[in-house]
């Protein structure tokens, strides 16, 4: 019973997201809306802006450095969190 | 270098520093943990202070990481509400880990405490983060260290059912994380931005072209936060975690963790989202009817409890229900109620477990039933919690009455009574379960577990007499806080 | 040409998905999990990203796999 | 796993393995790759080297005063970087505005704080992995007094 | 809208629709699944779904991966989710290896790691 109730909740779900996917920008399209300034930006001036040739780590590192740094705090905290959790036990 | 304006940047990056210091402080000069620990939150705490100054004086303003403007870079943004969150996250985890560096003593192994230190650290940081980030993917970031340590600070105790509570609520917030990340998708798709600032002013044209991208993920961003915050359905991971906890951890947990992702509601619902697209959907009115049906059951399942976190744990499904039917109602002082509520249940839900921690510290018992004339064996936490308590049920001069006045009055200016209703029963029901225990607590003769208490140490007399008096406090002079929240409802409503 | 290639690969990786959650034997699962893992990062490649495609075949199927099967020499293998 | 042809192959690939993580995480600016998938290299080659000798052998190597001491360095090199970006009086994390000197594109050494951080974090994630993986597999020795 | 049109719109968005396929079995997984180290596996393959998603939108129609070569013009794809999914990996590497050290611990108590059975043992309420 349980099993066919997840179910069908499970392709409500499918089938609203497949009508979402339908009418989702197309992929890989150029003029979609996310390739606006943003990412024009980082293309056009990350080498005099950040000295990095690899886009994608002046944006890690530079740009949005916070997130990076946030990132390595997950690792921290997961470390916090699992050390402390085989030690107490 | 001026540090004052920098302060935005150092409210994280503090704590999270001496988060990373931590573990070698507790592998080889143990005794600097704990002075470390309420360095780094006073530290916060005064950031936090100089900011509400700085915003009440000059207005809102803004913060560049790395100097990189918004749509490129990250920003912080400290307004009103951002400012009043951050103030209650430090003042309220400051007092709460300063009883705790008594308590935790006898609750964990000795050589998991510096751990405990790192994580709540690391806690602090990962809130005060979520709520002044403008920055939606950052936000997420926030998000999972968030989870994963408060996950953390539950398995951390040595008991097989706190691994079990720990593990229902790390599942379950991942899903809420993924939910919310599947909703960035969604929105970074038809907007391009990942700032809110630039998302609201986006979306109004994506609403037009790509309608239902927009309802999925407004739908998965109130189920994934509402998951996390524990609105009434899915709420299931809350009564075990919260209850289970060492009582310094279900304090930070009931009074700010879920709190926290109110706030982060709040501002996606009021700042991001179109105020047509929320008129076109029932959403609002959902949360209405799941704020409500939080208040009345939760509090229905908290008079049935036997064990003392485990009925202030109910009560926390209550309590938060009042925070979103603020939310639903979007009348200005239903929002004022609503914020401050966030407050006001801050300080007298830790008040209320910390006592509870002191009572099992003293006497050991945990049942209601063994609690009987506790008032003549522990006076002072006792008359704490009876302060708490009136607080929860509503009583005049504590601050629980001032934002369920609030409340009352929002639900009447939307022209919905009803839900004035739902606040005077729910009132009732508090008093149903709060009461008795006060009443047995001095009128009844002292039961045998609790005849000769261990004495209270003085880090732990303190925080809770200074919870109690700020719930007092509060309560008598509520104009002092109530400026903010009155502009940060403002702000929001746009007005 | 590349759209074949890209259709069996997606198609790959649904039945690496399901296959994962019939498994009886978990050692077999995580196996399957690891392929997934390593299919997802050829196709991150046909993405033309190649810092993510590198990082999860580090982490996705080097990492995570080794994580799961100390778990599972800790405990159970079969489900 | 005591096997001498896992041995014998695990001892001639693992220097490789161990420069290409090295090579990754240096060259993070300049190609695909950064601190995280290179420290992840790094991390997974050393418990590579656990499993094909012994766990002993692969603590020893690493033990955890020394683990503990590497995480903290990774983390605090980057908040560290942060608050040096401070003084310099730019915001925090700021690379060219608080004056770190870019050098010429393509070089090693080049773009300023980017290479120092991802060293950092490279540090950080490889000793992070080994002390998840051995936190997982290793006996506890503590359970016997309580 | 015809039959063809939608096929035709999955066709040109099948990565979207792919990883919404794999988001819903992972789900699935983690649902209805008792054994928590499945469960955990169910996880892993949902954020890949996500991850998948994410990174499809910053595919541009015959973009090069963002590796500038000085004074060469390229079309480059959108470096920006790139760069987000970078973070959300070890996001989820982070949280599956405290999710297994929990699920390690629940074995030592419980002697078990299903879901149901443990349910049985603490008696009452559900995972």
């Amino acid at each position: 019973m349980r099993k066919i109730l997840v179910l069908f909740f499970l392709a409500v779900i499918m089938v609203v997201m497949v009508a979402t996917v339908i009418e989702m920008p197309t992929l890989g399209d150029p003029a979609n809306v996310t390739n606006n300034e943003v990412p024009r930006r980082y293309l056009e001036n990350s080498l005099e802006e950040t000295g990095a040739l690899n886009v994608i780590a002046s944006i890690l590192i530079d740009y949005r450095a916070f997130d990076t740094l946030g990132e390595a705090t997950v690792l921290f905290v997961a470390i916090a969190a699992v050390l402390s959790n085989m030690k107490a036990h | 270098m001026n540090l004052s304006q920098h302060l935005p940047a150092l409210i994280i990056v503090v704590p999270l520093f001496f988060a990373f210091v931590m573990p070698l402080l507790a592998r080889w000069c143990k005794q600097w943990c704990v002075p470390t620990t309420l360095g780094a939150i006073i530290f916060s705490f005064g950031a936090a202070v100089k900011m509400t100054f700085q915003v009440m004086n000059t207005g809102p303003f803004s913060y560049y990481m790395g100097n990189w403007p918004p749509p490129w870079g990250i920003e912080l943004s400290i307004d009103y509400l951002t400012v009043f969150a951050a103030l209650t996250i430090n003042g309220v985890g400051l007092l709460i880990i300063w009883y705790g560096s008594k308590d935790l003593l006898h609750e964990l192994k000795s050589e998991v405490i510096g751990w405990y230190y790192t994580l709540y650290l690391l806690l602090m940081a990962s809130m005060t983060g979520i709520v002044i980030t403008n920055d939606i993917f950052n936000m997420f970031v926030f998000f999972e260290i968030c989870a994963i340590a408060s996950c953390g600070i539950i398995s951390i105790k040595e008991s097989r059912d706190c691994i079990e509570a720990a593990f229902k609520y790390l599942v379950l917030s991942v899903l809420g994380s993924g939910a919310f990340l599947l909703a960035i998708a969604l929105l970074y798709m038809v907007t391009g931005h990942l700032n809110f600032t630039f998302m609201a002013e986006a979306l109004p044209d994506a609403m037009v072209l790509y309608p239902k991208n927009l309802l999925v993920a407004l739908g998965l961003l109130v189920v994934g936060l509402g998951v996390k915050a524990a609105l009434f359905p899915l709420h299931a991971w809350l009564p075990d975690a919260h209850s289970s906890a060492p009582s310094p951890s279900s304090a930070v947990l009931s009074a700010l963790v879920i709190k926290v992702y109110a706030v982060a509601m709040i501002r996606l619902l009021y700042l991001v989202f179109p105020r047509e697209l929320l008129g076109m959907t029932p959403v609002m009115e959902m949360i209405l009817w799941m704020a409500t049906l939080a208040i009345i059951i939760g509090s229905m399942f908290a008079i049935v409890q036997d064990d003392i976190k485990k009925m202030l744990a109910y009560s926390s499904i209550a309590q938060i229900g009042y925070v979103f039917l603020g939310v639903g109602l979007m009348s200005e002082s239903a929002l004022v109620g609503g914020i401050l509520h966030i407050f006001n249940h801050a300080t007298m839900k830790s008040l209320l477990f910390l006592v509870a921690g002191a009572f099992i510290y003293g006497t050991g018992a945990r049942k209601l039933s063994e609690l009987k004339g506790i008032g003549h064996t522990m006076p002072i936490p006792t008359i704490a919690f009876c302060i708490g308590a009136f607080s929860m049920v509503g009583i005049p001069i504590t601050s629980g009455f001032i934002s369920k006045w609030y409340l009352a009055l929002g639900a009447l200016d939307v022209g919905r009574p009803f839900f004035t209703a739902v606040i005077l029963i729910s009132s009732l029901l508090n008093g149903i379960y709060y009461l008795p225990i006060v009443v047995n607590a001095f009128f009844s003769k002292p039961e045998e577990a609790v005849k000769e208490p261990k004495q209270l140490p003085r880090q732990m007399l303190v925080p809770l007499t200074l919870l109690s008096i700020g719930v007092i406090f509060f309560g008598i002079f509520p104009s002092l806080i109530l400026g903010i929240v009155y502009r940060a409802a403002q702000l929001l409503l746009g007005l | 040409m590349i759209d074949v290639f890209k259709y069996l690969i997606l198609v790959f990786l649904v039945f690496c998905a399901v296959f994962v959650a019939r498994a009886k034997n978990m050692l077999s699962a995580v196996i399957i999990f690891a392929a997934y893992s390593l299919m997802m990062a050829i196709l991150w490649l046909l993405l033309a990203a190649p810092d993510v495609a590198i990082t999860e075949a580090a982490i996705g199927a080097g990492v995570t796999t080794l994580l799961l099967v100390a778990a599972i020499s800790k405990t159970r293998r079969e489900e | 796993m005591e096997d001498t042809i896992v041995r014998y192959v695990s001892r001639i690939i693992l220097p490789f393995v161990q420069l290409y993580g090295l090579y990754v995480v240096l060259h993070g600016h300049l190609s695909p790759g950064g601190g995280f998938s290179g420290g992840t290299i790094i991390g997974a080659s050393m418990i590579l080297y656990a499993l094909s000798f012994n766990l002993a052998a692969g603590s020893k190597k690493l033990s955890h005063d020394v683990s503990s001491i590497l995480e903290s360095t990774g983390a605090l090199i980057f908040a560290g970087m942060g608050l040096i970006s401070l003084l310099l009086g730019a915001n925090f994390l700021a690379n060219r505005i608080a004056g770190f000197p870019l050098g010429t594109p393509g070089n090693i050494f080049s773009s300023g704080s980017i290479v120092i951080i991802t060293f950092g974090v490279g540090i950080k994630v490889a000793s992070t992995m080994i002390t998840l993986f051995f936190s997982l597999i290793e006996e506890e020795h503590s359970h016997e007094h309580h | 809208m015809s039959i063809t049109e939608i096929v035709l719109r999955l066709h040109a968005n099948s990565y979207y629709f792919f990883a919404i396929l794999l988001f819903i079995i992972g789900f699935h997984t983690m649902l209805t699944h008792n054994n928590l180290i499945k469960k955990v596996i169910g996880m892993n393959i949902m954020d890949t779904a996500i991850f998948l998603l994410f990174v499809a939108i910053g595919y541009v129609r015959g973009g090069r991966s963002p590796i500038l070569e000085p004074g060469v013009d390229h079309v480059f794809i959108n470096p920006l989710p790139t760069a987000l999914i970078l973070t959300g990996i070890v996001v989820a590497v982070s949280v599956t290896a405290y999710a297994l050290s929990l699920i390690i611990k629940l074995y030592k108590h419980y002697g078990t790691i299903d879901a149901e059975e443990i349910m049985r043992i603490r008696g009452g309420g559900s995972l």
